[in-house]
């Protein structure tokens, strides 16, 4: 191990192994993590990472190898063993339940009680609650059902989950996915702190530039084993990132192909309170970025041009035609495809293959006299997975059993085998790894290049500045902004989706 | 050969289960190792139990070998088909059956039928197409009810009836004797006829409702023993006992033992094992060839604390008190 | 940041659900009594309302232990059979001499004992809990069917039965001791940890998992519950008819599951009230009563249940409107 | 990339796992079989086979709509109540001198009518299927004994019976019916957008709206088809009865349910197979009939009942291994 400053290791896999019938997930992974110390770990999708925090955690047992935690062997048998040896975790599929209250959730499994554990304390642990939410989201409501949450404030209270037993080992699976840049400094100042206490962290991220903002040492990992543990200080982004994805990504330089054709037009969309009427055009091989605050109603308005939710008012016309609103399957005639922001409760039918959730919208066309051509979906599906380097490339295994980024591959060919004109993409790159992240940006730009119109929202600036053709933000469910590349830039953006500022534009400007 | 389709109560071609022995002359013991087999509708309720064991009496006596089985339940009725099959497949001499409804075992009689093996309709829902009929006249069961309810109230008055599962046969017939005659003599009004599906509870909730409704309320008929017994309770709850006559249907040892008790009022007694016994002879007198009419009426007799110790005999003795009724 | 304007909606709309979820079958409980009402006079009069309380009360009972069950994301079809064998293995022990609280208590131990044997098979052998149930539906039913060779049995003691028939202050003591047991459920579901753990288990198994709710035990848990109202409904209907049938609690399971549902709990599991199954039990209890009085003829009686299933059901979509 | 060395064993487990899905089930029916074989010699006799396909005809054919109405996350409790609906109106048309073909349609009619009825309900108004369809439960059975005043109907004409009695090559037309009506099933739902949209729904029934998926036609779809097969069974059986009666299909939807759980259905939806629901169904059927053949009495039949359903799914679950 170089320059890792190993003072007494808090936490140490010793040769951990995991296998899933035939795959093997983790491949005798060995690192140590230092007490205090934030570690990050990075790898591809399906490198392992989730796996190895489940099995740190007792959700999944190791098939092989030890865990040791201040030297002592875990002794694991399921989450209630790990949780006293004192490992907390955040999960990268968010593990709640809608019905309960945010406070109830934030507890469940370790309540607070009165009269010797006969009572829940509510009182107390929405006390609590809003002790440990104030600093990541004041907003929330302790008392709130939790399935009434945003998704990004449903991940907040998440990572609170982790932090309000004392853990002496804080496990983070890509807490961030959907989190705006103002809440991951949140986070940041909340990791620091934790430092301070002497907890260690492990860090999950795709985020580069999260990893060595919190972490002094890093651990590699590609294909469920460890390819080094380096301290960040003396290596690179690209090093790091050569040695996860195991060549070098080349930056690619944003190139427009827009048109002046109008393929899709919105006009008035609206779903109140949640979307107030939004009017834009959207143009032949143009990529328009949408951004905004969370909660702006990104989604919903994504949803509303899909047809997956009705409109209150407003219409969608594609290629001059006018789409009935609220109805999906006319939506994808009229060639418009979402990829959506909730893979879980919105994107997959985790019991079928791949190919069954690829071919979903479309199996009409991959069907002779109504009867579907098998041969003809495992090649096309195949091919079109192989393209998007699905991994393991099995287009028969039920997309479940795959790593979250290898999910969102699936969703994405979904759309590019139905060869829909207007795509549209919500949070495209949340969960992706740096790898596949930049062949998804290059995909886009593919797309776009051969007139395609796309629609990006995403949280992540760096993601709009370097994809965008043109950028519309939204605030409070408004249009608040049409910023032309040249006018583009963190600052720009922001001011137009931080309320209160000025910048509100009238709609005729949009578009 | 098509038969004219059976109807118990009225079919021509009948004698009454005494006169066996008057015209048949004695009953000869039948050849070595004859096999019957009986399928009723479920030995959860006394009544088929004790058919069960007239069948297993009589059998015993003369030397010949009885298979009795019951459905799972009184809705089983794909189930009581599908043992009916399965007997038949087995070779038996003679079939008893005892079907869920008028149609279910059907195809069981037609598959039997062809293959020569006699079958015998036990009580119950009639099989239009059964060649031999042995049992008693559901409607019957009915009408000495309401012909109590007559003499007892000769002034008339308010009346009930506790049916047993909607759209079954004897719950039907038994319903319709009583409401017919008690309608004919029309002094009385029955205020309430409802289904409990043969289940005490619902008895007796029902009746407890019914009295709440009417407290001047004469008396229950009660389509078999279960739901009267219930119903004697819902009386007892409500210090009516004695006031409120109840009669039930079967004459369970539970109906007796209720009636010495000075609770239940009265149940029209079929004599299941006596019936069974009866039902047996048949079988083997038309294996012994004889040539029987198509319905053999057996006896019933509304048992009340008068003529209870008369009735509550067996064999040979209680041939004797029915016949002397 | 666009909080200030976000937060309040959660807020709002929480407190409209879980009021409204008991709301719309209070709803559909006056509308249908008030149908009743208005068809039937003496429906409305003091002692029939008792009636109907009092035959409802069993139902209630069983209902109880259903709704736990379907919160866990389960179903109980063993219900009826295990009621009958805690009767009769109850009654034969009073029969032969035992005294009445050791027989009260073998009565729920019964129920606890078939719980358990339910509970395993879902929880560790990860069966079913339909396919299971349905299993024990026969299994139960032969076992009290042969304990007994199919004969109800007679005879109990007097202080047993009065416990059951007597009443309190004019209410009859069925309804007070399933009052009270429904209140316990109440407790239970809505103030300890365990209750948290039936919701967590039932809304999202995995997640309860992951959290370190001990999913098995409580699974285990809530089918013992179960078992053991089943066990007191036995006493009580044992008590009432002065006899314990083999036969007894037949299609109790469908009944209970109707007053669960429409009460408002959800068969997929997480969501379901007390409370609710309380009203969706007096309804069911309501019907049976009113057709009666107005002695309704037994195929209208059947029609008039399964439209007015139907109806409370869709009373109660519209009070809460599309979710 | 390690991609060319994963690959292959991924498909290998595939296939492994689609056959081991039925095959637990399989081994189940072998072993019960093998049982009943050694305890009753003619048990395993070519006729007696041949009885046993018979008598599991019926439960097989509502069985297939049963599956397909699980594998979408529903239920449909009223099978039975629909198949006696569809059987007396038929025999009444055909009493009344309809021509058999025009009746044939009328039974299937009636079944797609009440599918259609409960599927609204289900898809639209957003009740529960478990509860709208116990509501038709009562209504259906309530109308065909309005309908018939509770009397079977009797006189069916020759050559409308001969289609269920005769028997083609020595196996028993509804046997080949059946059998037909599986292949369809299984096709529909393996073979077809329909079937993949049934699975989708049952799986994750938002994430197939997004998908463009015809979430209600689906939904209202599976239960129209759980109707017409329904009617289907009917027809097998009055045409075997030669009578129609209004409280035929009594508890016919436990049967169906049991056998597509034992075949592998998952009651929470997405998850289910015609082939193992076949299975189920000859399962449950040879159950009976074996225990009737070795003159099992009714209580221990019942019991026997009981523990195979449960060892069946042991079999199945341990033969899969846990996942
Ligand atoms: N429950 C499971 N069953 C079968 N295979 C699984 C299961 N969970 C994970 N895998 C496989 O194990 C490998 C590692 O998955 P894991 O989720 O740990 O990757 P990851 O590094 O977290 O990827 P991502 O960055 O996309 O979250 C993948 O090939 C995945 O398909
Ligand atoms: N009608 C709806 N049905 C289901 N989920 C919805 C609906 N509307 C919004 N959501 C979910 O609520 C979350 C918030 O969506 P919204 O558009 O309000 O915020 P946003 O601008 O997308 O911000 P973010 O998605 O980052 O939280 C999204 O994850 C979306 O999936
Ligand atoms: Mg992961
Ligand atoms: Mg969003």
């Amino acid at each position: 191990m170089k320059g890792v400053a190993v003072t007494q290791a808090r936490l140490t896999f010793d040769s951990v192994s995991k296998t899933f019938g035939s795959i093997n997930a983790l491949r005798s992974v060995s690192f140590e993590v230092a007490a205090g110390e934030a570690h990050g770990l990075v790898g591809e999708n399906g490198a392992g990472k989730s796996t190895l925090l489940k099995s740190l955690c007792g959700v999944y047992l190791p098939s092989a190898g030890r865990i040791f935690i201040n030297d002592k062997e875990l002794q694991n048998n399921g989450p209630m063993t790990a949780q006293r040896a004192g490992v907390a975790m955040i999960h990268q599929e968010l593990q709640h339940v809608p019905e309960m209250t945010v406070a109830q959730n934030l507890f469940l499994g370790r309540s607070l009680t009165r009269f010797g554990g006969l009572i829940v304390d509510r009182k107390r642990q929405e006390a609590i609650a809003a002790e440990v939410l104030v600093d990541l989201d004041p907003g929330i409501d302790p008392a709130a059902r939790i399935g009434d949450l945003r998704v990004a404030q449903r991940q907040l209270v998440e990572i609170a989950r982790a932090l309000i037993d004392e853990a002496q080992i804080v496990a983070m699976d890509e807490p961030t996915s959907s989190l705006t840049p103002s809440e991951v400094d949140k986070l940041e100042v909340i990791i620091q702190r934790l430092r301070s206490k002497n907890v260690s962290v492990i860090y999950v991220s795709h985020r580069m530039d999260e990893i060595f903002r919190f972490c002094q040492t890093a651990t590699i990992m590609r294909d469920g084993e460890v390819v080094d543990t380096v301290s960040l200080s003396n290596v690179t982004r690209d090093d790091v990132v050569a040695r996860m994805v195991g060549r070098k990504l080349l930056h690619t330089v944003h190139t427009s192909h827009v048109t002046k054709e109008v393929l899709l037009e919105v006009k008035g969309l609206a779903s109140e309170p949640e979307v107030k009427p939004c009017s834009f055009k959207l143009h032949r091989g143009e990529v328009l970025g949408i951004a905004g605050l969370v909660g702006a109603g990104r989604t919903e308005l994504m949803r509303l041009i899909a047809g997956v939710d009705a409109p209150s008012a407003g219409q969608v016309i594609a290629l001059g035609k006018p789409i009935p609103g609220g109805n999906v399957r006319a939506a994808i005639n009229a060639g418009v495809g979402l990829v959506p922001e909730e893979r879980k409760r919105d994107g997959i039918i985790p019991m079928r293959s791949i190919a069954s959730n690829v071919t979903l919208p479309t199996l009409d066309n991959f069907s002779k006299f109504g009867v579907i051509q098998s041969s003809a979906i495992a090649r096309d599906v195949d091919a079109q997975m192989r393209d998007l380097d699905l991994r393991p490339l099995d287009i028969e295994r039920p997309i479940g059993d795959f790593s979250g980024g290898n999910q969102q591959k699936a969703i994405i060919g979904r759309w590019l085998i139905s060869g829909v004109e207007v795509m549209l993409f919500d949070e495209p790159t949340r969960g992706v790894d740096v790898g596949a992240k930049a062949e998804i940006y290059a995909l886009i730009e593919k797309l776009a290049s051969q007139g395609k119109a796309i629609v990006v929202v995403s949280s992540e600036m760096p993601e709009l500045l370097r994809l965008a053709d043109r950028v519309l933000v939204m605030r409070e469910g408004e249009i608040s902004a049409n910023l032309a590349r040249d006018k583009m830039s963190e600052e720009t953006i922001a001011q137009a989706a931080i309320p209160g500022t000025q910048s509100a534009v009238r709609k005729e400007e949009v578009a | 050969q098509e038969l004219a389709p059976l109807n118990s109560d009225t079919e021509a071609d009948r004698m009454d289960w005494s006169q066996l022995e008057a015209r048949f002359g004695a009953f000869k013991a039948p050849k070595e190792r004859t096999r019957v087999g009986g399928v009723s509708k479920t030995l959860a309720n006394e009544y088929w139990r004790s058919l069960g064991e007239g069948y297993k009496a009589f059998a015993d006596r003369h030397g010949v070998e009885v298979v009795y089985q019951a459905a799972q339940d009184e809705g089983d009725q794909l189930g009581q088909l599908a043992m009916a099959e399965n007997l038949i497949t087995q070779g038996y001499d003679a079939l008893l059956f005892s079907p869920q409804t008028d149609v279910n075992l059907q195809p069981a009689l037609e598959v039997a039928t062809d293959k020569g093996i006699p079958v015998i309709n036990v009580n119950d829902a009639v099989i239009p197409q059964v060649a031999h009929y042995v049992g008693n006249v559901q409607k019957d069961n009915g009408v000495r009810a309401a012909n109590w309810m007559i003499k007892a109230y000769p002034e008339g008055g308010k009346l009930a009836i506790i049916e047993g599962q909607a759209g079954v046969f004897a719950a039907g017939q038994r319903t319709a004797g009583f409401t017919e005659t008690i309608e004919a003599n029309g002094k009385f009004e029955i205020v309430a006829s409802v289904p409990a599906n043969w289940s005490r509870e619902l008895a007796y909730n029902a009746a407890a409702t019914i009295m709440q409704q009417h407290p001047d309320l004469k008396g229950f008929y009660a389509n078999n023993d279960g739901m009267a017994l219930g119903v004697v309770e819902a009386v007892k709850s409500v210090d009516q006992l004695g006031k409120v006559a109840v009669i039930g249907t079967d004459g369970i040892s539970d109906a007796y033992a209720s009636i010495r008790a000075g609770e239940l009022t009265g149940t029209i007694d079929s004599f299941p094992v006596l019936t069974g016994e009866i039902a047996m002879e048949v079988a083997l007198r038309l294996v012994n060839g004889d040539d029987i009419p198509r319905v053999v009426a057996t006896p019933q007799a509304l048992i009340t604390s008068d003529n209870i110790d008369v009735f509550a005999s067996t064999g040979e003795a209680l041939r004797k008190a029915i016949l002397s009724q | 940041m666009t909080i200030e304007s976000v937060e309040p909606a959660p807020r709002a709309k929480l407190s409209f659900i879980s009021s409204f979820r008991d709301a719309g079958v209070l709803i559909g409980l006056i509308v249908i009594f008030g149908i009743f009402a208005l068809l039937s006079p003496s429906f409305m009069t003091g002692p029939n309302l008792l009636n109907v309380l009092q035959q409802s009360s069993i139902n209630a009972c069983i209902a109880l232990g259903m709704t736990m069950v379907i919160i866990s994301g389960g179903i109980d079809l063993s219900v009826g059979p295990t009621a009958a064998l805690s009767a009769v293995i109850t009654a034969s022990l009073l029969v032969a001499g035992v005294p009445v609280p050791i027989a009260l208590c073998v009565a729920i131990g019964v129920g606890l004992l078939t719980g358990l044997f339910n509970g395993i098979l879902i929880a560790y052998a990860g069966l079913q809990p339909f396919i299971v149930t349905l299993g024990g539906l026969s299994l139960y039913r032969a076992l009290s069917l042969i304990y007994t060779g199919g004969n109800p049995i007679f005879g109990l003691p007097k202080e047993f039965r009065s416990i059951f028939t007597s009443s309190m202050m004019g209410i009859p003591n069925p309804v007070i001791i399933v009052a009270v047991f429904a209140f316990l459920a109440w407790f239970v579901l809505n103030r300890t940890p365990f209750g948290e753990y039936v919701l967590a288990v039932g809304g999202n198994r995995e997640a309860a998992h992951v959290a370190g709710v001990p999913v098995k035990r409580t699974l285990i848990s809530v089918y013992m519950i179960s078992g053991a109202l089943a066990g007191v409904g036995a006493l009580i209907l044992t008590g009432r008819l002065g006899a314990a049938e083999p036969i007894m609690g037949n299609l109790w399971e469908l009944d209970a599951i109707a007053a669960s549902a429409i009460g408002g709990a959800s068969l997929m599991g997480g969501r379901g009230s007390i409370v609710g199954t309380l009203m969706g039990a007096v309804i069911l209890g309501g019907l049976r009563n009113g057709l009666t009085l107005m002695n309704v003829q037994a195929f209208y009686q059947l029609l008039a249940t399964g439209i007015i299933i139907i109806v409370a059901m869709l009373i109660d979509r519209l009070a809460k409107g599309k979710a």
